[in-house]
C-alpha cells in the first residue's frame, strides 16, 4: 500500500519536474517547485513507514516550514524585482 | 542490479562534472557560485553513498535493529554544508562589492574594465 | 475492525495518490498559469491530506500521529496561502487571466 | 522500493543540475537550484542520513536560496550570453576530469557493501560503543559533540569567521533606522501576513524541538540553529526588516555570535578546569553517560545560538545593502529587469 502511495507520488514529482523544466513562465516554476515540495514532504513521511523509521517525519516537518519559507522569498524577491528599486526613493 | 552498483556514485561524478563546468565556463559571477555550489552538494552525495550500509538503518539507536549505516560521514558532511552556505555567503557578499565597483559581475566586463586606461 | 481500517486507509492512499497523478497531469497539460495554479492547489489541498491520513490510521495512536496531524495541519494552512499569494503576485506581475479559461477553448477543435 | 526512489532522484537531480547550468535567467536557475536541493534531501533520507537531510533541507533550500535572490536584487538578473566565448577549452577539461572520476569508481567498494573499508575503522566503534559511553541514541549527535567535538568547534569558527568576512565586506548598520519603507513589505498580501504570523511562532517552536530534542531525534544545533534563522527571516519577508530587526536587539544579536563560540570553547576550559583534557566532558558529573549529556547539550547550545545569529545578521546585511545602494550606481542592474 505505502509502495502505491510512493508511486503515485513518485510519478506527480516527475511531471512537476517536467512543468519546472518546460516554465514558460516563470510563475510556472515557481508553482512546479512548490508542488514538488509538498510531495518531497509526502515520500519522506511515506518513507518514514516504508522504512519503519518514524524518526524521520520531523524533516517531512522541517520541509514543509522550508518549502514555504522558500516560496514567499522567491515571491518576495520576484515582485519587487529587488529590494534597491522602492528602498532609493525612501532612502 | 549490477549496473546500479555504482549509479550513485556515477550521478555525483555527473554533478560534479556539471558543476564543474559551470564554475570554469560561464562568466556570471552569481552563476558561478551556484555552479559552485553544485559541485558540493556531489560530493556530500559522495560522502553519504559511502556510508549507506545495505539492510542497514538510520543511525539512531532503536530496538530490535542490528544494523546502522555508518554515522561517520553525515557528521562530516553535516557540518561541511553549514560551512558551505557560510562560504557561500562570503562569495555573495564578495559578488555585491564587485557589483558595487564595477557595475557588473561579467568577468570579461570586469577584465576589460581593468585593462581600460585610466582605470581605477 | 483492523480489517476495516486497513480498508479506509488503502481507500484513502489510493485517493490521495489518484488526485496527486490527476494534479500533476493538470500542472503539465492545462494551458495557461491560472488553469495550472487550479490543478496543482488540487494535488496540495486533496492529495496530501488523503495520504497523511492514510498513513495516521496505520500508525495507530502514537506520537507519529500527532506529528502526521500536525503536518496535515501545517500544510492545509501553508499550501493554500502560498497558491495564493503565488496567483497574486502573477496577477501583480502583469500575466492576464482570460486568455483562454478552459482547455476546450485552447483547443477549439 | 528504497532502490527505486534512489534511482529515480538521481535521476531528477541530474536533470535539475542541467536545467541550472543552461538557464539564462538566474532568477530561474536559482528556483531550481532550490528545487536540486530539496532532491538532494530527500535522496539523504532515503540514504539513512536524516540529520544530512534536515541540514541540506534548512540551508540548501532555505538559506542559500534566499542569499542567492537577495544577491541577484543587487546584481544582475540575467547573464549575458556566452556567444562567441571559447567552450571547447573548459568541455574538454570537464570531460577528462570526469573520465578520471569514473575510471577511479572501478575500484570502489559496490554501494551499500558491509565490507567497504569505510565500515571498517572507526564506524563499528562508534555504532557499538556510543550508546554505552555517551548514552543517547542519535549516533550521528554523539560523534558530533562528543567523539569529534574538536572538529565541531573549529566548524562553528569557521562559520564565525564568515560572518566577520561578510562584515568586512558589506558592514552592518549598528541602529537600522529608516532603512524601510511601506512597499518593501509583501504589505497587500494580507492572508500571507495572517497565516505567517501563526507560523512562524511555530516554526520558532519547532526549532527549539530540534534543539533539545536532538540527542533523540534527527537534529541538533546546527539544524535547529537554521531553522530558528530561517523562522526569522520568514517574519522579515513578510512584516519588512525593520519590524524583524526589533525582535531580537541589535546589539544583543551582534554579540550573540560571539557568545555561541565561547560556549562551546567555555565548556572545553570548564572540563580543563576540573581536571580532564579539552572538551572531556567526563569530569563534568560522576556518570560518564551523565556527564556527556551535560557537555553535549552546553555545546549544542553553542552551535545553536552561533549559527542562528550568524544565519540572521547574514541576511539583515544582505537586505540592508540592498536598501542602501546609491542611485547613481546601477550600472549594471539594466539587464533583464
Amino acid at each position: 500500500m505505502i509502495v502505491a502511495a510512493i508511486l503515485s507520488i513518485m510519478i506527480t514529482m516527475a511531471l512537476a519536474v517536467t512543468r519546472a523544466l518546460l516554465g514558460k513562465t516563470v510563475y510556472d516554476r515557481i508553482l512546479a517547485v512548490n508542488v514538488f515540495g509538498t510531495k518531497t514532504v509526502l515520500l519522506i513521511a511515506a518513507l518514514a513507514f516504508l522504512t519503519g523509521r518514524p524518526d524521520v517525519l520531523d524533516i517531512a516537518l522541517a520541509y514543509a516550514l522550508i518549502n514555504f519559507i522558500g516560496m514567499i522569498a522567491v515571491l518576495r524577491y520576484f515582485e519587487y524585482g529587488g529590494a534597491e528599486e522602492n528602498g532609493r526613493g525612501a532612502d | 542490479m549490477s549496473f546500479f552498483a555504482h549509479y550513485n556514485y556515477h550521478i555525483a561524478i555527473i554533478l560534479a562534472m556539471i558543476g564543474f563546468y559551470t564554475m570554469i565556463s560561464r562568466t556570471n559571477l552569481v552563476k558561478k557560485i551556484i555552479g559552485l555550489n553544485v559541485f558540493q552538494v556531489s560530493v556530500f552525495i559522495l560522502f553519504i553513498s559511502i556510508g549507506v550500509l545495505e539492510g542497514g538503518t538510520v543511525p539512531i539507536l532503536r530496538e530490535g535493529y542490528e544494523l546502522y549505516s555508518n554515522p561517520l560521514p553525515h557528521v562530516l558532511i553535516l557540518t561541511a554544508i553549514v560551512v558551505g552556505v557560510a562560504m557561500t555567503a562570503l562569495a555573495l557578499a564578495l559578488a555585491i562589492r564587485i557589483h558595487e565597483a564595477y557595475g557588473t559581475v561579467e568577468e570579461d566586463e570586469i577584465h576589460a574594465q581593468d585593462d581600460e586606461p585610466g582605470a581605477q | 475492525m483492523a480489517l476495516l481500517i486497513d480498508l479506509l486507509s488503502w481507500a484513502l492512499i489510493l485517493t490521495g495518490g489518484a488526485f496527486g497523478i490527476i494534479g500533476g497531469i493538470g500542472l503539465l497539460r492545462l494551458p495557461d498559469f491560472f488553469s495550472r495554479i487550479h490543478a496543482a492547489s488540487l494535488t496540495d489541498s486533496m492529495c496530501a491530506p488523503c495520504i497523511i491520513a492514510g498513513l495516521m490510521l496505520q500508525s495507530g495512536l502514537t506520537l507519529v500521529t500527532v506529528k502526521l496531524a500536525f503536518l496535515i495541519g501545517f500544510l492545509f494552512l501553508t499550501s493554500p496561502t502560498a497558491s495564493h499569494a503565488l496567483a497574486k503576485a502573477a496577477l501583480h506581475g502583469g500575466l492576464k487571466p482570460g486568455k483562454c479559461h478552459s482547455p476546450a477553448e485552447a483547443r477549439p477543435d | 522500493m528504497d532502490t527505486l526512489v534512489d534511482i529515480l532522484l538521481l535521476a531528477f537531480i541530474a536533470i535539475c543540475a542541467i536545467a541550472i547550468l543552461r538557464l539564462r535567467d538566474l532568477f530561474a536557475a536559482v528556483m531550481m537550484f532550490g528545487l536540486f536541493s530539496l532532491i538532494a534531501a530527500g535522496l539523504f533520507t532515503t540514504m539513512h542520513a536524516p540529520d544530512v537531510a534536515f541540514t541540506e533541507a534548512a540551508v540548501g533550500a532555505g538559506i542559500s536560496t534566499i542569499l542567492i535572490l537577495a544577491t541577484l536584487s543587487q546584481t544582475a538578473r540575467r547573464e549575458k550570453s556566452q556567444v562567441g566565448r571559447n567552450v571547447i577549452l573548459p568541455l574538454v577539461v570537464v570531460w577528462v576530469t570526469g573520465a578520471a572520476l569514473i575510471y577511479g569508481t572501478v575500484d570502489l567498494p559496490v554501494f551499500g557493501d558491509p565490507a567497504a573499508a569505510a565500515h571498517q575503522h572507526v564506524a563499528p566503534y562508534y555504532i557499538n560503543e556510543s550508546p554505552h559511553q555517551i548514552g543517547i541514541p542519535n549516533m550521528v549527535a554523539a560523534v558530533l559533540a562528543s567523539y569529534r567535538a574538536y572538529d565541531t568547534l573549529g566548524e562553528v569558527v569557521v562559520v564565525f569567521a564568515a560572518l566577520i568576512g561578510v562584515i568586512a565586506l558589506l558592514g552592518l548598520r549598528r541602529r537600522p533606522e529608516g532603512v524601510e519603507s511601506g512597499p518593501l513589505t509583501l504589505d497587500h498580501h494580507q492572508v500571507l501576513k495572517v497565516v505567517a504570523r501563526l507560523v512562524v511562532p511555530v516554526i520558532l517552536l519547532f526549532a527549539l524541538y530540534v534543539q533539545f530534542h536532538g540527542e533523540y531525534s534527527p537534529g541538533g544545533g546546527f539544524q535547529a540553529g537554521v531553522l530558528f534563522a530561517a523562522g526569522i527571516i520568514l517574519y522579515a519577508l513578510v512584516f519588512g526588516l525593520k519590524s524583524a530587526r526589533q525582535v531580537i536587539p541589535p546589539r544583543l544579536l551582534g554579540r550573540l555570535p560571539a557568545a555561541g563560540v565561547l560556549i562551546f570553547g567555555g565548556t572545553g576550559l570548564l572540563t580543563m578546569a576540573l581536571g580532564g583534557n579539552y572538551l572531556d566532558y567526563n569530569v563534568l558529573a560522576e556518570h560518564p553517560p551523565t556527564a556527556q549529556q551535560i557537555g553535549i547539550i552546553m555545546v549544542e547550545i553553542g552551535v545553536g545560538v552561533t549559527v542562528a545569529s550568524v544565519m540572521l545578521l547574514i541576511y539583515f546585511i544582505f537586505a540592508e545593502r540592498g536598501m542602501r545602494r546609491r542611485p547613481g550606481n546601477d550600472a549594471g542592474g539594466e539587464a533583464g529587469r
